[in-house]
């Protein structure tokens, strides 16, 4: 298989780019229509030709980029994710000027993501973090009326680029004791202060990016004030490729896992708890999904704990199952939102009865976050904790079970607002004025597509097991 | 050697006092730059040990030094737009986000 | 000829001013000074780059750095015009944060006390040769996604501070 | 630390042997770090006056140019033909008093002409005067070049908001705009001569045309560009909207007076000294040339330029500060891009 055979996803990923370049130079709204429908199915092409390159293991140009089956699933969770988050945004983002801007940011990031996913050494990792995470913060402060977009992106930048310089100090502390940049490292390494030093210094990074425990301040802000179609991008794009980067990481020290299995356990137990326990306390279902969020970082990083093949393959496997899930939630968000909805969980009540449709969507997405069997996420929660158990870390499976069951706690809540409380008579409940049936077409495609996802995954988990190993 | 490595810890502590407590978005930046500086000095420095012809410890600086530049550009746009909108760029005044 | 020992002292000169102007860029309330501190901080480590025989670094370090990066926040300054006369609230946490840099120094250095590191090779004279191979060679998709990143970044900039009239 | 330095690290090249100077012992300030100071000492002033002389010399030039052009006849009382005036300036204003404005902040508003003057005379250190004859030839000269004056920038958007006055404000914040806009296409018409030279070194740069030919033929965009780019970012006319009378009364420099003021001016001349002087080694071969010495075919060559320059300001009307912006960002940038595909044939099809 030729190198450019093999980047072709990539490639269709830079092809999107000079499409919404286009879309920006070309302003007629016919044009702009075309050219997102053409990127939609260019984005469907590059997923389906993903499959070609399963099993492949390529590693490029001098080893910078890997195509290995973590890096062709991660691209395969980045296309359909960009094909939705396209749909979801065609007839509302899609139709206004900004949609060529809108579009090259998240065309952008996706790119970088993707390098991030199949970086094979340490310079690309942090080339693709930055490409990743540079155009959100644009994408956060989208908004030009509202002053929230450009206070949550003040604050995800600033933590974003302390994380980056975490992240650079310890790659360089690694480099230096390692003396190479390539993953996985040549040569026996000898555990020393600073390799320890390097190593916690990329943790702290990296828990940055996905929002862990102490790092996580800026995630809610983030989702609270950004696009739905952002949020649902956020919350699996950047942090998806993080893990694969991070697993990439710490797999190719070889020997080293006594220094930072239990650093990252503990991190990841830390995380579970606290994204859990303050999810009970929000009020509003963005900040509710931000919080969550948060917890599932923890899972994934459960995962990256056990620190053993089955262990990694879940924690990267998480993020496609949870995807399906928050995706779903954030959508379903985008709907209501392009209505006039607020999204106070209060407002949730008794949508069970004058929206059955969405409401039953809803709850298929959030029984999938919780991760009950059946359904996409119960097969992200149950590879991590395998891995946990099976890299002696039993407590921490225990722990995240624990969590899940809590977690039912504030997704059951919806639940049971929708279906069991009535709807508020006084004040109106807001007037949605729709049915399933005046959602538009792409976002409708877009929702079956998410809906058909969690189920299909979860009755046949074959397959994302499958890809991933 | 290891002179080198003080001296990047220095500045990295420094840069890292600012970060903890700075409140001006623009000296926060500022002291971030001074880490990513650490960071490359180590770089440069670790470049000679490891297969000097490779270059591959400057390579690394170069890549810091043209990425802190981009984050600089961005963040900068940012906190115009910021002070545009609130009038101040003291982070500890704009805050009104949970967090 | 002089041997090394002098250049150790001037890179330690440089590292001295370094510091130095760090500290005075984050401990000075008034803004313009921490940029002025900001940029003598910089120009210090690119003559510790240059000692470190890596004097394409070090100019880049001042063409990118001083001159662009530092200007950049200068105009940010002063399309913001905040600090000029009034210092820069204090923060509260003053005491908190000079605890934590004082274990992250601390925790760094005795760390770099206990490394054993090869001795330093030969470093190639003409390193733009070395650098210009290895940006082509070995870095070449470093060297094209920095292409995507900078193309990012103006993308991002400009969406932040479109609809404005600066 | 046990260290192989590189050669160029090793302090040689303070070495006065290319002078051939037969009373000078180059061993004896080598051998002792004092003798070292005391050689770059000597070079630093050896390139203060240079630039310091160049620079009277020019004023003189301008202002007899200019009086031709305006049918005057310019300076004429001091000396003959008024040869001894900029020596009468200098004096004039090393001894006026120094005001600064009281609401100035003091570290800035003294920094800032610093800041203007000391990178243009250091980039005098790599301009090649003969074929060997560099102050010091860099391996990345070329480079040093355009990085040390780009320091410049901060001086010039500190002096204008260290003034505290509304026209040096603007003044500033126009003039480091322009600055930074121009850089770009600049240097990027300079990469297109190191493409072809093959070497960031001035002396390579020298050789390489030595081999082939002046570069303003290979590449004679690059010289349009490179020379209309450098006008502006020394700020002169058709370009010199920052320090516009009509508009800014004397822009960033409004306020400042005697010795700090000639700084501005000493630095503004020493900068449009050395681009010019390294345009003549960018496209015109440097000192080559027959029967002279490199060093007079080097000084005719940078004559001709300065020359050039000098009627260009008193021929030309000056630009609107959008269209200045419009013409960097707008033509300039993309042609310079263009430019350097070209460059990329040429290279293909000489070398």
């Amino acid at each position: 298989m030729s190198e450019f055979a093999a980047v072709l996803p990539k490639l269709i990923m830079l092809v999107l780019i000079t499409l919404a370049l286009a879309i920006e130079s070309f302003g007629s709204a016919v044009v702009r229509r075309a050219l997102l429908l053409t990127s939609a199915a260019l984005a469907l092409l590059g997923f389906v030709y993903s499959f070609w390159l399963l099993d492949e293991n390529l590693r490029l140009w001098s080893d910078a980029l890997v195509i290995d089956n973590f890096a062709v699933f991660t691209d395969m969770v980045l296309l359909v994710l960009v094909f939705i988050v396209i749909l979801a945004g065609l007839e509302g983002m899609g139709r206004s000027g900004d949609a060529g801007d809108f579009y090259l940011l998240v065309f952008l990031s996706l790119l970088g993501a993707s390098v991030l996913a199949s970086a094979g050494n340490l310079i690309v990792v942090f080339l693709g973090m930055e490409l990743s995470i540079i155009p959100t913060w644009a994408l956060v402060a989208f908004r030009l009326t509202d002053r929230d977009g450009f206070e949550a992106a003040l604050k995800y930048f600033l933590m974003s680029i302390f994380a980056a310089a975490l992240l650079l100090y310890g790659f360089s502390l690694i480099y230096g004791t390692v003396g190479s940049v390539t993953i996985p490292f040549q040569g026996e390494v000898e555990t020393t202060r600073l390799l320890l030093a390097g190593i916690a210094l990329v943790l702290a990074g990296f828990a940055f990016e996905l929002a862990a425990f102490p790092f996580h301040q800026w995630l809610p802000d983030v989702f609270d004030a950004a696009y739905a179609e952002v949020g649902a991008f956020l919350s699996v794009a950047p942090k998806l490729a993080a893990v694969v980067a991070l697993v990439r990481i710490l797999s190719g020290l070889e020997g080293q896992s006594d220094a930072w299995t239990y650093g990252v356990a503990v991190l990841a137990a830390a995380t579970m708890f606290w994204g859990t326990l303050v999810a009970f306390a929000q009020t509003t279902l963005k900040r509710l999904l931000a919080y969550s969020a948060i917890a599932h970082a923890g899972y994934a990083l459960v995962g990256v704990a056990a620190g053993n093949q089955p262990g990694m393959e879940g924690a990267v496997l998480y993020f496609g199952a949870y995807g399906t899930g928050v995706v779903g939630a954030f959508l379903v968000l985008s709907v209501l939102a392009g209505r006039g909805f607020d999204d106070q969980l209060a407002n949730f009540r008794g949508l069970g009865r004058t929206h059955p449709g969405l409401a039953s969507i809803m709850t298929v997405f959030l029984i999938s976050l919780t991760g009950i069997p059946l359904f996409a996420g119960f097969w992200g929660k149950f590879s991590v904790f395998w891995g946990a158990v099976q890299g002696d870390l039993v407590w921490l499976a225990v722990i995240g079970v624990v969590n899940s069951a809590l977690s039912f706690g504030f997704y059951g809540r919806i639940i049971q607002r929708m279906y069991l409380e009535p709807a508020p008579l006084e004040p109106a409940p807001p007037a949605l004025g729709i049915g399933a049936d005046e959602i538009n077409w792409p976002l409708r495609l877009a929702l079956g597509l998410t809906v058909g996802l969690t189920f299909v995954l979860g009755v046949l988990p074959r397959l994302l097991f499958q890809a991933v190993g | 050697m290891t002179l080198v490595l003080v001296f990047s810890g220095l500045l990295f502590a420094i840069g890292t006092y600012g970060v903890l407590t700075r409140r001006n978005a623009i000296t926060l930046l500022i002291s971030v730059e001074i880490l990513m500086n650490a960071a490359n000095l180590n770089f440069v420095a670790f470049s000679r040990l490891w297969e000097p012809e490779l270059m591959t410890g400057q390579v690394f600086a170069l890549v810091g030094i043209s990425i802190a530049a981009c984050e600089a550009a961005v963040g900068l746009a940012l906190i115009l737009a910021i002070f545009r909108r609130f009038g101040t760029t003291d982070v500890g005044r704009i805050d009104f986000l949970r967090g | 000829m002089l041997d090394s020992d002098v250049q150790i002292a001037l890179f330690a000169a440089f590292g001295g001013i370094a510091v130095i102007a760090a500290l005075a860029a984050v401990l000075t309330r008034y803004l313009l000074r921490s940029i002025v501190a900001f940029g003598a901080f910089l120009t210090a480590i690119a003559g510790q780059f240059y000692i470190l025989a890596a004097d394409f670094v070090a100019l880049i370090q001042i063409f990118v750095y001083v001159g662009g990066v530092v200007v950049l926040i200068l105009f940010a300054l002063m399309l913001s015009a905040v600090g000029q006369k009034h210092p820069l609230a204090v923060s509260e946490h003053r005491g908190l944060g000079a605890v934590v840099a004082y274990a992250v120094g601390g925790w760094l250095v005795w760390a770099a006390f206990g490394q054993d590191l090869p001795k330093a090779g030969q470093v190639p004279g003409e390193t733009v040769a070395f650098l210009g191979r290895a940006f082509l060679d070995q870095q070449l998709v470093a060297f094209e996604v920095i292409g995507i990143i900078l193309l990012a970044a103006v993308v991002a900039a400009l969406v932040i501070v479109r609809g404005e009239r600066l | 630390m046990e260290v192989n330095w590189p050669d160029w690290l090793n302090f040689d090249w303070l070495d006065l042997g290319w002078l051939e100077l037969p009373w000078v012992d180059t061993n004896w300030f080598h051998d002792n770090w004092y003798g070292l100071l005391l050689l770059g000492f000597f070079w630093g002033v050896v390139v203060f006056t240079m630039v310091g002389a160049l620079t009277a010399v020019y004023v003189y030039v301008e202002r007899k140019v200019s009086a031709r052009i305006q049918g005057r006849l310019g300076p004429m009382e001091t000396g003959p033909h008024g040869l001894l005036q900029t020596l009468v300036d200098v004096v004039k204003l090393a001894v006026k008093e120094d005001v600064r404005p009281a609401a100035a902040d003091a570290l800035a508003f003294r920094l800032a002409p610093l800041l203007v003057v000391v990178p243009a005379v250091m980039a005098f250190v790599v301009v090649p005067f003969g074929v060997p004859m560099v102050i010091r030839d860099l391996n990345v000269g070329i480079l040093y070049f355009l990085a040390v004056p780009s320091v410049t920038g901060v001086g010039l958007l500190l002096a204008g908001w260290a003034s505290y006055d509304n026209y040096s404000f603007l003044g500033g914040l126009r003039a480091s705009a322009q600055f930074i806009s121009y850089e770009i296409p600049r240097t990027l018409a300079v990469v297109t001569v190191v493409m072809l030279s093959g070497s960031l070194s001035s002396a390579g740069l020298i050789g390489a045309q030595a081999d082939t030919t002046w570069f303003v033929l290979l590449l004679p965009l690059s010289f349009v560009i490179y020379a209309v780019t450098t006008l502006a970012e020394v700020n002169r006319v058709p370009f010199d909207i920052p320090e516009a009378e009509s508009e800014l009364v004397a822009g960033f420099h409004t306020e400042y007076s005697g010795f700090r003021w000639s700084l501005f001016f000493l630095g503004e001349y020493a900068s449009l000294t050395t681009a010019s002087a390294f345009a003549v080694a960018l496209f015109f071969g440097g000192g080559l040339g027959p029967v002279l010495p490199p060093v007079v075919w080097f000084v005719l060559k940078t004559a001709v330029i300065v020359f050039f320059a000098v009627v260009l300001r008193f021929t030309l009307p000056r630009f609107r500060q959008d269209q200045l912006m419009a013409l960097a960002w707008k033509y300039f940038l993309p042609l310079s891009l263009v430019n350097l595909l070209l460059a990329g044939l040429v290279m293909k099809a000489v070398f």
